[in-house]
């Protein structure tokens, strides 16, 4: 079983989320930056053999039209140690997850162009802006079944409570 | 009043002389030079061509935004109506540099260019986005049957007259997706599709998903020891300071550099343009993506003859398949003239 | 010499050499320098090999 | 299963003192109507319109566009689990009112776009632009949350469809199609030298705004099944989904599911159309891997050797295609994709986020990303884009003029990956 899961994220409503599981070492990464900046950082875990567990391009919008962006990953250790041990000649090739390599690359190229006009996000603009909350609201309800099949609590809408 | 067109040649359609004299720089003359004379009369007097702009190949190639520069000044200066460079058929550098500048002269000038090339020829993925280019045979035996066509599809355009079906047909595809309304509704298509698949019938899709093409391996190199082996990566690794400015992510050129008398790529001489992976491991080592440490080594141990002295360098992250195809084939152009006989490439 | 074999097969290389990780192909940082020069040359051995095996199709060398 | 559907042919709406239909008008009691949605506490407000082809009025942004039907005879009525029981239906007589749409507006999230114009440029990219509109405008009650909203919104659609088609039940039908698909120990005895064909359906399933129920299932926790054509014509399929108006199936189009009917056409010709596999487009790679491999071998039960697959939406549900297409054709079975592109503003890019060499036929309903100018319209039924929308290019811009322009994105169907429309696109 995975033993690390890390949800990357510029959706400041994500930030409470907890593992039910406490044997699973869960981490938040909350980004003040834009989708970008949040795949990118996926990007770099993928890298670092950690695998997606959903889609990046979730949602039906275009990369103009959604701020937020969340990944929610998770790090298989056993495999990952399997296949970096220094000192092996064979299996030098460390682990690396090809769909989540697939999927990410691909998400990347479609956000590139839009890189450079993709607002910063972060948690006191999300509480200002209608258009941010909704986008924020819409985000988190998108991840929801990904967080809830992971054992992640996902904490009920500021609004609601 | 007949419109004034410019022709542009290299130095072997001018007659000048083949490769010794590829390095000829730029000479402009009144009137007609070699192709011009087959291409004015098919102009039937609607147009005339009254400069013709010859260029070395090599010089065009080390100095491609001076002459374009050159080109473009002259379009101006002698109000010139439309550009026709080549044909070019299947000549790299030439193809590439009758595309270079009818994309410069159409950019700036904004009137019409035409040129012809072969489909294999590097300059089509090149500039086939940004200029209209007549499809033509790989050698100048194809020259009876691209003059009309360049003559016909350029004055449609200078009289602003719609292309008709069979300039179409010469004329190169771009590219681009068009919208556009069918006769029936994408159901009915798509189910007549299956049915002539399912009998094995010939169909055309709508959308051809990118495929990449097989290429014929290259026979074994009988003996390393003599043999010149050449690296190239796609890894991004330039001199510190990215002097050709090779783009993090959709790069639009590759560099070339000489490493003649360096045994080690070090910290802070070399580092990596690449934008699609964390940079801190190869700005640490160079020699992590392009092993020349290693290769040293080997070389001076005589496993190989020798190491070729240049080494070219992209960035493969998004680059566009058209560039990266285009690349490819000049690199490899390069390194069979330098009579390299393997190549190690490396990516990330 | 590739990370992602697949992608190496998906675009038509012939001759393929599994390397190390994306961030650092033919090195890896975890190694002291001695150990991480001697795993590239064991690797750009391999490619060095491979130029000199024929094939007639698409090959990966794991060996 | 045997279903007839009695098209009776409707040209106008007008409103008046009884809901009805006479000589190709359907007349609606507005009182009657309006108390009836409003019995929905969730809504603070109701407004009733009427656009017809040619008008110089624009709708935005459309939630969901419904058919008028009801059962004339058989078991269950339309659009089970919402307005009838959850038992099958798909069976005996239903009422269509064919050339009639009801229209849902109002806006619940900031982002939201589905752009109608009945007139000018806008109106070739859209079906409902040639359909006589019911247009409902939906003013939502102050604090309630968006799950409700959402519901809420979906009912008012789904019952006026109901209420209108239930009270024009006498009304003469122009034209009786009928449909019957066979059990399957029949349909697979049935035409031996004709190839046998399945229709892989693929339905929108991410979450909020991106949904799609079956039997007022959400999409999401099924297991791929099949589905008899003759269910989904009595609304067994409805749409839940807002986003993106181009490419999003709304209740309209899984009524008169164009595949359907372009299989049922060649029935027994040239094909024999043994059945329907509807399946999802989850947000978790897991579930996609699931759910591909689960309707692939469910083709490979059904023992087809053709398939038509169509997506709903982009970007993610490529990856759910792609799986279902080289799944698919690896196992021996051919496909045909339909699909929509995202080409970029100039045509340049590549269309699809995800591709397999396996793919090598494909419907595209257009580029989604052309740009177009929308002149201005006399009448707007619903709420135009905020600024702050506007402000970050979410939606495109507006002129001094009062016109917009907008990519063809923004427009309800403009490229319907049903290929319910002729759009589509080249390459030059």
């Amino acid at each position: 079983m995975s033993t690390r899961l890390c949800l990357i994220t510029n959706n400041s409503t994500l930030r409470a989320c907890t593992i039910g599981n406490s044997s699973i070492d869960f981490s938040i990464q909350l980004l003040e930056g834009s989708p970008f900046d949040v795949l990118m950082g996926g990007r770099d875990l993928i890298h670092q053999g950690w695998r997606l567990l959903n889609h990046p391009l979730y949602g039906n919008f275009r990369p103009g039209q959604q701020a937020m962006r969340s990944l929610l990953l998770s790090f298989d250790s056993e495999k990952n140690n399997k296949a970096t041990a220094p000192h092996q000649t064979k299996a030098v090739q460390e682990y690396y997850d090809e769909d989540s390599l697939n999927y990410i690359e691909q998400a990347l190229q479609i956000y590139e162009p839009f890189s450079k006009l993709l607002p910063t996000i972060d948690a006191e603009k999300t509480l200002k802006s209608k258009l941010l909350a909704d986008c924020a609201l819409i985000d988190k309800e998108l991840m929801h079944v990904t967080l809830k099949t992971s054992g992640i609590n996902v904490p009920l809408n500021h609004m609601e409570e | 009043m007949s419109y004034r067109v410019l022709h542009y040649i290299n130095q072997f359609f001018a007659g000048i002389g083949g490769e010794e004299k590829a390095d000829i720089s730029p000479e402009i003359r009144d009137g007609l030079v070699g192709p011009g004379q087959a291409l004015n009369p098919a102009l039937n007097g609607e147009a005339e061509i009254i400069k013709t702009f010859i260029c070395g190949d090599n010089y065009f190639a080390n100095n491609i935004d001076a002459v374009c520069a050159q080109v473009v000044a002259l379009v101006k200066e002698a109000k010139i109506d439309a550009l026709i460079a080549g044909p070019a058929f299947n000549a790299g550098r030439y193809g590439t540099a009758c595309g270079a500048v009818c994309a410069a002269v159409a950019k700036e000038c904004n009137i019409p260019v035409i040129t012809a090339l072969y489909p294999e020829n590097p300059g089509v993925d090149l500039y086939r986005k940004l200029i209209p280019i007549v499809e033509s045979s790989d050698s100048a035996r194809g020259m009876g049957k691209a003059v009309p066509a360049m003559a016909s599809v350029i004055l449609k355009f200078l009289k602003k007259e719609e292309l008709c079906k069979s300039d179409h047909s010469c004329l190169m595809e771009k590219g681009i997706r068009i919208n556009m309304f069918y006769d029936e509704n994408g159901a009915e298509r798509a189910v007549a599709m299956l049915v002539k698949k399912l009998k094995g019938e010939e169909f055309t899709t709508e959308y051809k998903m990118p495929v990449f093409d097989r290429v014929e391996p290259r026979p074994a190199v009988k003996d390393m020891s003599k043999a010149t082996i050449a690296i190239v990566t796609s890894g991004g690794i330039v001199p510190k300071g990215n002097p050709d400015h090779i783009a993090a992510s959709s790069a639009q050129n590759y560099g070339e550099y000489d490493f003649a008398n360096v045994k080690d790529l070090l910290q802070n001489e070399y580092i990596t343009a690449h934008g699609g992976y964390d940079q801190t491991y190869a700005n640490e080592d160079p020699d992590r993506v392009l092993p020349v440490d290693v290769l040293r080594d080997i070389e001076k141990e005589g496993k190989i003859g020798k190491l070729h002295n240049k080494f070219y360098t992209t960035v493969g992250n998004g680059t566009a398949v058209a560039n990266a195809l285009a690349f490819g084939k000049e690199i490899g152009q390069k390194l069979r003239d330098a009579n390299v006989q393997a190549v190690i490439l490396t990516s990330t | 010499m590739a990370t992602i074999v697949p992608i190496s097969v998906s675009v038509g290389a012939n001759r393929i050499i599994p390397t190390v990780s994306i961030p650092y192909p033919l090195g890896n940082p975890k190694l002291n320098p001695v150990e991480e020069k001697n795993l590239r040359r064991q690797l750009v051995e391999k490619a060095l090999k491979a130029l000199q095996t024929d094939v007639t199709e698409q090959t990966v060398f794991t060996e | 299963m045997k279903l007839e559907l009695h098209r009776v042919k409707v040209k106008k709406w007008a409103f008046g003192s009884a809901t009805g239909f006479a000589n190709a008008t359907v007349t609606v009691n507005k009182e009657e109507l309006t108390a009836l949605l409003l019995q929905d506490e969730r809504l603070a407000g109701i407004e009733l319109h009427l656009a017809h082809p040619g008008d110089s009025i624009r709708i935005l942004p459309v939630k969901d566009a419904i058919e008028p039907r009801c059962k004339l005879e058989g078991a269950g009525e339309v659009f089970p689990g919402y307005i009838g029981d959850v038992d099958t239906v798909g069976e005996g007589k239903t009422l269509v009112l064919d050339g009639a749409a009801i229209l849902t507006t109002g806006r619940l999230v900031a982002p939201q776009e589905g752009i109608v114009d009945m007139k000018g440029p806008g109106a070739d990219y859209t079906p409902f632009s040639q359909t006589a509109n019911l247009v409902v405008y939906i003013t939502p009650r102050e604090g309630v949350v968006l799950h409700e909203l959402e519901n809420a919104c979906r009912m008012v659609g789904l019952k006026t469809a109901h209420y209108v088609a239930s009270s024009c039940k006498s009304a003469k039908a122009d034209k009786v199609d009928s449909y019957d698909f066979p059990p399957l120990a029949e349909a697979m005895q049935a035409h031996p030298k004709l190839p046998k064909v399945a229709y892989v359906y693929m339905l929108q399933s991410q979450g909020l705004l991106h949904d799609t129920w079956v039997y007022g299932v959400d999409a999401k926790q099924i297991l791929p099944t099949l589905i008899s054509p003759t269910e989904i014509m009595d609304g067994a399929i409805i749409s839940g989904n807002c986003v993106s108006a181009c490419d999003k199936n709304n209740t309209y189009v899984h009524l008169n599911n164009p595949i359907i009917e372009s299989l049922y056409k060649r029935h027994g010709k040239d094909i024999n159309f043994v059945g329907t596999i509807i399946t999802n487009e989850n947000v978790t790679l897991a579930d996609k891997k699931r759910s591909s491999s689960y309707a692939i071998k469910l083709a490979k039960m059904l023992g087809v050797e053709g398939l038509v697959i169509s997506e709903e939406g982009f970007g993610n549900p490529d990856a759910d295609l792609i799986m279902n297409c080289w799944k698919a054709e690896r196992s021996g079975i051919k496909t045909v994709l339909i699909t929509d592109e995202f080409a970029g503003r100039d045509g340049a890019s590549q269309s699809l986020a995800d591709s397999c060499p396996e793919g090598n036929a494909c419907v595209t309903a257009g580029n989604a990303n052309m740009l177009i100018t929308l002149p201005p319209m006399d009448i707007t039924i619903g709420d135009l884009p905020t600024a702050e929308v506007l402000a970050g290019g979410f939606f495109g811009s507006m002129n001094k003029d009062g016109s917009m322009d907008v990519e063809i994105q923004a427009i309800l169907s403009a490229t319907n990956e049903l290929g319910f429309t002729r759009n589509g696109a080249r390459t030059e």
